[in-house]
């Protein structure tokens, strides 16, 4: 082949949707750049590749941690013989990894000059580091900020044995340390590369950066440094049958080579993957008719080239909020149940994503655990009669008539004046009148950071599988400029969520979180819509293809059968 | 014209008309006459009279729309112009038919040099190098007497004065050695040193090269000392065709004598030019019968004037003339006249 | 002239001041600051004042009038720093991934003129061809068609040029690659898009040139040509061609500043990496340093690329004086 | 200039006195000036009121330059134009408007003097309106009058320029002169393009208008026998410079400069039968941007000496009359 | 004048001068072809009437065309004849209400900016010197600026003032912003053409007759490059109708109503799912249109030529 790509070399082509505009963990904040990033950095856990539901398992360190009793005391052995990748800023030595690699990465992110927008991941939560990012505001520049400077909740105990300290209980950071932003990034490499460490990513992950043509395209070779690690052995009951353990226990990854195509139009990526040039793919809006038939399954025309679709669910959720602060709003709860009672949810979903979602009645997504199986009794279906007297009650709250209502929209593109339009003509059917300001992201940011709005429609994809990702969104200390955005501040609710947070995961638990969801529904400072559902598809030459919403370095377990793909190309 | 020399160009009963909306504007009527090799045709007449209109029929240049050639025929070398294909044109034009035409400084592409123009024609025409076709640019420059003229070759034709972007036009149309020169009043804007200048220039090639020339001009000093024949025009047809010395001896149409008379000549004291009473007509709205009718003194009061068109009669050998009473002295002819009624 | 030129040239300095203190007041005015767009979604306060101050955006728009002009706080302001930084050209880095803005520049300007300068010329050379055929068949089926057919050409919407180009040709008949593709050369991808791009560029052009053509077309110096024993080619393509070259290079050259920008449809829809979309996304993402950085050698190009239109104005048309 | 032109006690409408306009010529890509075309180099006359200079020369001398620079359309290099006692060249702008009422010019170039986009009507009315003569049907009567009087008929109003023969053009710019009856008109080459019957009708309606209304004219032309007829006074130039300058009657009896007379021979003698004797220029045309050094005829010239290479002789006193001037140094 | 030339015997009536665009006019009166492109702008027109008037006295057709008419997505049939959209809104009444704003843009704007361009361009060509420089000066600062930047700036700056008494709202916004943005090209062009002509003979002719500045400009050179100006004009047109969609992109204009922009722009996404009848409605609504101000526009400028005047 040419391009100078060795021809027994098996290589993997995807597509991603948006600019990557950084490859330092530290400084991820979108999931394009995540998926890419991931198949070079490593955090000390992961998710597990097959099991269902989501599993936390180690991934740099050596098991899970030991906690102390008040849980407030984390204590992690690092898995021995792990190195960074090689590079000229180790000035040939290879650079084991250590537990003050980690600490030194966390106080990065505190580094208030290094401007990281993930600091709200260890935020509050460990003994000392804010302390630390106090000091590093008295420092002139990134540069002049001293590393050695102890943080109390930051211990080495060991070359290998890390003891993070929190203020207090806080069980989810479990899935924190498997979040990318928690990485482990070498000094050296941020030291010897300065500004330009953006272009110079060196982690210990399966792949290391080869080609960075920004705009572009990223290529990725296996990195020869990489630790032992194998395909999982086990793994759901159906994983078997469905051929996904065949590799089991085989050494990871399986190819040499990866291509993330920057492809930001749907057309010339639904026809990259028809051609094979692309080995998977979702299926833009566009395409679906021709992809999916009636009943969700493939369309016989893609069946027979060997493609297979793959569903599964996204912890998301989609909505319309209010601003509680808003003078009419947030005290006429009516008016706000009677906007949840004007909306067809599943006309939306018809409508704008191919069926591509499930209504949803609350804001935990079906895939939680914490899911409460009735909540569409409790929520506000469709409903217009009921919507309507909820107008006249609002109205009589209000004194008079309704003014007209504004909704802020965070893109001005074609679809989103869909929504617009859509959203006008439910309103019109309760007899409200709708104004809908479509703005770029930048202004709507701003918007929500100064309160200075009315409605406005957003969504959440949790970061990690417990709900308390959604209920922290309603909690009232984190009202704007945090993520708290409907300013929602109901101290009951705050009292159940504090309780809730520090709490493990038992029924009890799931109970308070479903209980929490209740009182959401029914103070109504959102309307909520759907939760997604993604579709993806692949080639037949594609082995081990299994989606996974919360891991992102998925590209070591995939095979390639490259003869298949031959035949298929050059068919 | 009865002639030892062969005809070169033979023009017979050619019509062009412009279709315009106002209407039918006829501005050449059944003209027909000979060159002969060698010789030099002058046409006079009336301003707007169809010559300029005749020459361009001859290149086939009317512009269409509005214009057209709508009836006739031109024969070059026995030739048939009119069904020559474009090609053909393209071939007999600059070569073989070159013209000048009278309005020097708008017909100058204003955006070359008049030396790149010159050149054009050469390199078009004669296959020479670009040095050498500039060397023959400069030299019939230089003929045409343009001072300095390897200065002036560089020159655009708005930094020349109006006689000089003239004789640029002579220049280029004589630079290929036509066989039939077409000049348009090629010297209404020179002096009279240079004008002598270039009709002797005019007279040598026609000698050396056996040129046959169609002078239109209104200085009729010029037809005498040029022209071997000359073709009278009135509003779009031909008043009288005679040589040179029989026109200026004996001219026998009304208007050509109206014309030699009204003619200011030079030591003559007069206070007032003669002139032609009446008005030329409009070619929208010509007269009826001969169109000198109303402007004629015989015209004016004679019913056959007023109704028939007169042919183009030979008088003596040579000498042709589209009147009724061509030839009859005027005084006579009133008498007749009377004697009729 | 060469006076002239200088002249002209000086007033660069103006023009690039001009332009530089429009947009500023603009995106300061009209767009709000960058902050939320560094800071992500959910930034403490404390957090946009270090971006704030990391970025000099805590700084006076413009001079700080309470100081005197001789201290060195009275220049210390955005606007002094951004003229100041377009002086020297050191862009600095985007804020939004902090890569140096010249890379991005240089990065891009190679695919972008890839695609846009044999787009241009092609357009140009094919539309201006096309007008003199049809200013000469003016009045017959082969106008009508070429009228027709460019009017038509016009109505479409780019985007279908595109998505008709990318699917049929590229596509179903596989006579292009669909997309760039890293084992591709330069030419192979970009020459779809360049045919798209000439195709939907002609329409307008034609019917722009054969309006001027039509009206040098009946002077009388064609028609001298003409008698010189010229082929309609040779007076088409000589004559009218020079004459009617005022309103052509006005189209042309001033077009040619912009090749620099790229297209950005066309490099969307095929992946080419180049300029097209920078300035779209930075002015979507408040990158005020790449627009800062894009609209200050726009302006230069601009202004020296008037100058040359003028100069060629004097040069095809001697009639045309400069002093 | 002689004393005894310039010191008439007369007053005179036209005084031009050492008129100067030079061209840059421009060279190279960045178009240095390389030199001059002294297009006109020192030209003085006077016409008095209700008189006609005639002014001929070379083709090429200069004339149409001495017409242009004197209503302003080029700017001067030097001299001065007095019109009424006004120095023109330096009126201003708004005064400029009110003078060109006075001074009209008719083009050499008919067809390029007429907008091609505006038909006869506007061309010859246009005038009228500027200076808010007359408008309407006013105008367009004053308009209908006087294509008539130039020998066209008001069907020609609506009529565009490409339409009419080169005689029918150069008639339309005589009429638009006409228009504003002005006092003194420049008149460059009006009649070359037309035939000798229409030619003289136009030539006796300038007479007539002169003698009606006082005009002066400046009657530049190529015709000398057109000239004889029309003149009071003959200027005749060569290479930017007058060389003689008397009256009609002096001129055409008694020419002095030898170019002069090398003129006055070869016009061509409308009778086929009469050829006259004639003197033929030898040599090469001089350029005014490369004049040659001395008397710049000297190089044609057949009694050209010594002295006539070095040296120029101002226009001084010849023959009878101190009215007649020449500038040759072998003449007395 | 006894000998003076008496005219013609059998004198008619003089006949009426008239001036350029009379003739103009008249001559267009008798190409069909132009006067049917004619008609269909005086159509479209009329229609765009019709909806303002409707709009004004709240008639419920077309401006009922936010109600659904059938299913989403129906294909052209009886009840609707071009179809149906996404809400199942009727594409028809989408297509005809859609002409207002549309038109109302692309004409406005076209208007204006040839109204400023073409005496900027003229001044500064004419005149030259300091004028020149000014001129040159403001449209390079204009041009250098990214045209969206500076679209969005002229419109927020407009938006919602009342100069007047006039509000400034809706669609008006929309022409006014680029109208004021867009006279850059046509501005350069008659400046080019301008310094082309402004040495010709007849402007001397003119300049010697006493004309001004002004009148030389507006009566001598404009009328010559008039050409120039109707090609822009019917070039801009279109490209304004697609462009009035980015202001209402950038959240400015007419919002959630319909234009053809706006329609095109909604299809595209529909495309390639095999729904196309949105964008050919709306493309042939432009496509008729701008072929008749093409058609009419190069008829107009023919009759404006008088070298080409025939029967
Ligand atoms: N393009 C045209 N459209 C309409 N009429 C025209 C056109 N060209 C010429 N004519 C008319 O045709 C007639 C003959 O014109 P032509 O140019 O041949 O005259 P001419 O004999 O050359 O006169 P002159 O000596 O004045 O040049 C004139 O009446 C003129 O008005
Ligand atoms: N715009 C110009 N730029 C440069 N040179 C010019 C310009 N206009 C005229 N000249 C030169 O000035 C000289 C005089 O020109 P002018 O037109 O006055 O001559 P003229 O006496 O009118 O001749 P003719 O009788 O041929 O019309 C010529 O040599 C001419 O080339
Ligand atoms: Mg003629
Ligand atoms: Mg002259």
């Amino acid at each position: 082949r040419s391009g100078g790509i060795p021809e027994n070399e098996v290589v993997i082509y995807s597509a991603i949707g948006s600019k990557i505009d950084s490859l330092d963990p530290g400084n991820i904040g979108d999931t394009s750049s995540s998926s890419v990033a991931s198949q070079i950095f490593e955090c000390l856990y992961d998710y597990h590749y097959l099991k269902r539901p989501y599993q936390v398992i180690p991934q740099l360190a050596e098991g899970l941690p030991s906690v102390s009793e008040d849980g407030k005391v984390y204590t992690i052995r690092i898995k021995q013989g792990i190195y960074f990748t090689d590079d000229p800023c180790f000035e040939g030595q290879r650079r084991e990894l250590t537990a003050a690699d980690f600490i030194y990465s966390w106080k990065r992110l505190a580094n208030i000059k290094y401007l990281s927008r993930n600091w709200w991941v260890f935020d509050g939560k460990i003994d000392g580091l804010d302390d630390f990012r106090e000091y590093t505001k008295s420092c002139k520049s990134m540069d002049e900020v001293d590393y050695s400077r102890p943080v109390q909740g930051l211990q080495a105990l060991d070359k290998y044995t890390l003891q993070i300290t929190l203020t207090k209980p806080w069980p989810q950071i479990l899935y924190l340390l498997a979040h990318l932003p928690t990485a482990p990034v070498a000094k050296e490499a941020i030291d010897y590369y300065g500004k330009s460490i953006i272009n110079h990513p060196i982690g210990t992950g399966p792949f290391v950066l080869d080609k960075w043509n920004r705009g572009s395209y990223i290529e990725m070779v296996r990195n020869k440094c990489f630790h032992d690690e194998f395909y999982p052995s086990e793994g759901q009951p159906e994983d078997l049958e469905n051929g996904y353990l065949a590799d089991a226990g085989k050494k990871l990854p399986f190819a040499d080579r990866l291509f993330f195509m920057l492809i930001q139009e749907d057309p010339p990526m639904w026809f990259l993957f028809l051609q094979g040039k692309l080995d998977a793919s979702g299926i833009p809006k566009d395409n679906f008719q021709q992809a999916i038939q009636e009943g969700q399954t493939l369309s016989r025309e893609l069946a027979e080239k060997g493609i297979t679709l793959k569903t599964f669910r996204n912890p998301s959720t989609y909505w319309i909020g209010f601003n509680m602060e808003d003078p009419l709003l947030g005290s006429n709860k009516p008016l706000r149940q009677a906007i949840a009672c004007c909306i067809d949810k599943k006309r939306y979903i018809d409508l704008f994503t191919n069926n591509r979602a499930e209504v949803a009645d609350g804001f935990i997504p079906p895939l939680m655990k914490s899911y409460d199986p009735d909540i569409k009794e409790k929520g506000f279906g469709f409903d217009i009669e009921r919507g309507k007297k909820l107008v006249e009650q609002a109205k009589q709250l209000n004194q008079g008539s309704l003014p007209v209502l504004t909704l802020a929209m965070p893109s001005t593109d074609v679809v989103a004046r869909q929504y617009g339009q859509f959203y006008k003509k439910s309103f019109k059917e309760i007899g409200l009148e709708l104004e809908v300001d479509y703005m770029d992201w930048p202004t709507y940011l701003g918007k929500m950071h100064q309160k200075d709005f009315q409605m406005f429609q957003s969504g959440w994809v949790a970061d990690y599988p417990d709900a308390e990702n959604f209920l922290q969104l309603f909690y009232g200390k984190n009202v704007s400029p945090g993520p708290n955005n409907f300013n929602y501040v109901d101290p009951e609710f705050d009292k159940l969520y504090e309780r809730a947070s520090a709490m493990l995961d038992t029924p009890e638990r799931t109970q308070l979180y479903r209980q929490a969801e209740a009182m959401i529904i029914e103070e109504c400072p959102a309307v909520f819509l759907l939760h997604g559902v993604a579709f993806t598809l692949h080639h037949s030459w594609v082995e081990n293809y299994k989606p996974n919403t919360f891991q992102y370095g998925l590209s070591k377990f995939r095979r390639i059968d490259v003869e298949k793909r031959k035949a298929y190309r050059y068919k | 014209m009865t002639d030892t020399h062969h005809t070169l160009l033979s023009i017979r009963n050619l019509s062009t008309h412009f279709y315009t909306e106002q209407g039918l504007v006829k501005a050449v009527q059944d003209v027909s006459f000979d060159i002969p090799a060698g010789r030099t045709l002058a046409v006079v007449g009336e301003s707007g009279c169809g010559k300029s209109v005749t020459a361009l029929s001859v290149m086939r240049l009317i512009p269409w729309p509005p214009g057209k050639i709508v009836a006739g025929q031109i024969l070059f070398e026995g030739e048939p112009l009119l069904d020559a294909s474009e090609n053909r044109m393209r071939e007999i034009r600059g070569n073989d038919i070159a013209m000048i035409f009278q309005e020097p400084m708008t017909s100058l592409n204003p955006v070359f040099t008049v030396g790149n123009q010159i050149v054009e024609a050469v390199k078009l025409h004669q296959k020479k190098s670009g040095d050498e076709a500039r060397a023959i640019a400069v030299e019939v420059m230089r003929k045409v007497g343009i001072a300095d003229p390897q200065r002036r070759v560089d020159e655009y034709p708005h930094q020349m004065s109006g006689g000089m972007r003239q004789r640029v036009m002579i220049a280029m149309a004589l630079c290929c050695d036509p066989k039939l020169l077409i000049a348009d009043e090629p010297t209404t804007a020179l002096d009279v040193t240079i004008q002598a200048q270039i009709l002797e220039l005019l007279r040598d090639l026609q000698k050396k090269r056996n040129m046959s020339i169609m002078l239109i001009t209104h200085d009729l000093g010029v037809v005498a000392e040029n022209a071997d024949d000359v073709v009278v025009m009135y509003a779009s047809r031909i008043a009288e065709t005679a040589t040179a010395q029989q026109l200026f001896e004996k001219p026998l149409h009304p208007y050509t004598k109206g014309l030699l008379k009204s003619l200011p000549r030079l030591g003559e004291k007069k206070e007032r030019l003669d002139v032609i009473g009446g008005n030329v007509p409009s070619p929208l709205n010509f007269p009826a019968g001969c169109k000198f009718h109303p402007r004629c003194p015989i015209g004016c009061n004679d019913k056959r004037c007023q109704t028939d068109e007169p042919p183009l009669k030979e008088m003596v050998a040579g000498h042709c003339v589209a009147c009724w009473y061509a030839g009859q002295d005027i005084e006579k002819s009133k008498d007749a006249l009377k004697h009729n009624e | 002239m060469l006076s002239y030129i200088i002249r002209r040239l000086l007033y660069t300095i103006p023009i690039v001041f001009g332009v530089m203190l429009v947009t500023f007041l603009l995106f300061n005015v009209v767009r709000g600051d960058i902050t939320d767009q560094i800071a992500g979604k959910a930034a403490s306060a404390e957090t946009r004042a270090e971006i704030q101050e990391a970025y000099g955006l805590d700084k006076p728009l413009f001079f700080d009038f309470k100081q005197s002009p001789f201290t060195k706080a009275f220049w210390n302001s955005q606007f002094v720093n951004h003229l100041f930084s377009a002086a020297t050209f050191d862009f600095g880095s985007s804020y939004k991934d902090r890569e140096l803005i010249w890379d991005k520049i240089k990065r891009g300007a190679g695919p972008s003129l890839a695609l846009t300068v044999p787009m241009l010329i092609g357009t140009v050379v094919i539309s201006i061809s096309l007008s003199l055929v049809v200013a000469y068949f003016r009045g017959r089926w082969m106008d009508y068609i070429l009228v027709l057919i460019s009017i038509v050409g016009m109505s479409l919407p780019f985007l279908s040029f595109i998505l008709f180009g990318q699917y049929f040709l590229a596509f179903k008949w596989g006579l292009f690659p669909v997309y760039f593709w890293p084992d591709l050369s330069v030419w192979q991808y970009t020459a779809l898009p360049i045919l798209i791009g000439i195709a939907a560029g002609i329409g307008g052009n034609l019917r722009f040139y054969r309006t001027v053509m039509l009206d040098e077309l009946r002077n009388d110096y064609v028609r001298t040509a003409y008698a010189k024993g010229l082929s309609s080619r040779q007076v088409l393509f000589k004559h009218v061609l020079k004459n009617a070259m005022i309103p052509i290079i006005t189209q042309v050259v001033l077009a040619i500043p912009f090749l620099f920008l790229g297209s950005l449809l066309l490099e969307r829809f095929f992946g080419i990496p180049g300029l097209g979309y920078l300035m779209i996304d930075a002015i979507g993402s408040r990158d005020y340093k790449i627009i800062n950085a894009m609209v200050y050698i726009s302006a230069i190009l601009f202004v020296v690329f008037n100058l040359i239109t003028d100069i060629c104005y004097a040069w095809v048309d001697p009639r045309v004086k400069f002093d | 200039m002689p004393s005894n032109i310039m010191s008439e006690t007369k007053k005179h409408l036209v005084e031009v006195k050492d008129l100067k306009t030079h061209f840059p010529i421009k060279a190279g890509v960045l178009s240095r000036t390389v030199g001059h075309v002294k297009a006109v180099d020192g030209v003085s006359f006077t016409i008095e009121a209700g008189k006609t200079l005639g002014l001929v020369g070379e083709s090429g001398c200069g004339k149409t330059t001495v017409g242009r620079t004197l209503i302003r359309l080029i700017p001067p290099t030097a001299g001065a134009f007095t019109f009424e006692g006004e120095d023109i060249f330096v009126a201003s702008t708004g005064r400029m408007k009110a003078i060109r009422r006075d001074i009209q010019m008719m083009f050499q170039d008919p067809y390029g003097s007429l907008n091609p986009r505006m038909t006869v009507e506007t061309i010859v009315g246009e005038a009228l309106g500027v200076h808010r003569i007359s408008t309407g049907n006013k105008r367009r009567d004053r308009v209908v009058d006087l294509l008539k009087k130039v020998g066209l008929s008001p069907e020609h109003l609506n009529r565009y320029p490409h339409e009419f023969s080169g005689g029918q053009r150069q008639r339309i710019g005589i009429a638009r002169a006409l228009a504003l009856d002005p006092k003194f008109i420049i008149c460059d080459e009006p009649v070359s393009a037309l035939d000798v019957s229409i030619q003289s009708q136009i030539i006796n309606l300038m007479q007539d208008l002169q003698s009606q209304l006082n005009l002066t004219y400046l009657f530049i032309a190529h015709d000398l026998a057109v000239v004889e007829h029309i003149s009071d006074w003959v200027a005749v130039m060569y290479l930017g410079r007058i060389v003689e300058y008397a009256s009609r009657e002096e001129l055409y009896a008694n020419p002095k400069h030898p170019y002069t007379r090398a003129l006055l021979s070869a016009i061509p003698e409308p009778d086929p039968t009469r050829r006259k004797p004639r003197i033929l220029l030898a040599g090469e045309v001089p350029s005014p941007s490369n004049p040659p050094s001395g008397c710049p005829f000297h190089p044609r010239c057949p009694l050209a000496e010594e002295q006539c290479r070095h040296q120029i002789q101002a226009l001084l006193p010849k023959g009878d009359s101190d009215q007649h001037v020449a500038a040759c140094w072998k003449v007395k | 004048m006894t000998d003076s030339i008496q005219t013609t015997k059998n004198l008619q009536k003089p006949i009426k001068g008239r001036s350029l665009w009379i003739d103009a006019i008249g001559r267009l009166r008798k190409r069909k072809l132009a006067m049917i492109c004619f008609g269909i702008i005086l159509f479209y027109v009329f229609i765009a009437c019709y909806v303002q008037v409707a709009e004004w006295t709240g008639s419920s057709w077309p401006t009922n065309w936010d109600e659904s008419t059938g299913q989403k997505y129906e294909s052209p049939n009886a009840q609707n004849i071009f179809g149906t959209d996404i809400f199942g809104y009727s594409i028809l009444r989408k297509v005809l209400y859609g002409t207002k704003i549309s038109l109302q843009v692309a004409f406005f704007a076209s208007i204006l900016s040839i109204l400023i361009g073409v005496p900027m361009g003229a001044a500064a060509g004419y005149f030259g010197g300091f004028i020149d420089d000014v001129i040159v000066w403001i449209y390079s600062t204009l041009s250098s600026i990214p045209y969206i930047l500076l679209i969005l700036a002229f419109a927020l700056v407009l938006k919602d003032k009342t100069p007047f008494g006039f509000k400034l709202a809706g669609a008006t916004t929309v022409y006014l912003a680029i109208g004021l943005t867009s006279w850059v090209g046509i501005c350069r062009l008659i400046r080019g053409e301008i310094l082309k002509r402004k040495e010709s003979e007849y402007v001397l002719a003119a300049r010697a007759m006493g004309c001004s500045g002004g009148r030389i400009i507006f009566k001598h050179l404009l009328p010559n490059t008039f050409h120039i100006v109707i090609i822009t004009f019917s070039l801009r047109f279109m490209s304004f109708i697609h462009a009035e969609v980015i202001l209402s992109f950038l959240g400015l204009g007419e919002k959630d109503k319909p234009s053809w922009g706006a329609m095109i722009d909604s299809a595209r996404l529909d495309l390639p799912k095999g729904y196309w009848w949105e964008m050919t409605a709306a493309t042939l609504a432009i496509l008729i249109i701008s072929l008749a101000l093409n058609i009419f526009g190069d008829a107009l400028r023919d009759c404006l030529d008088p070298k080409l005047r025939t029967d």
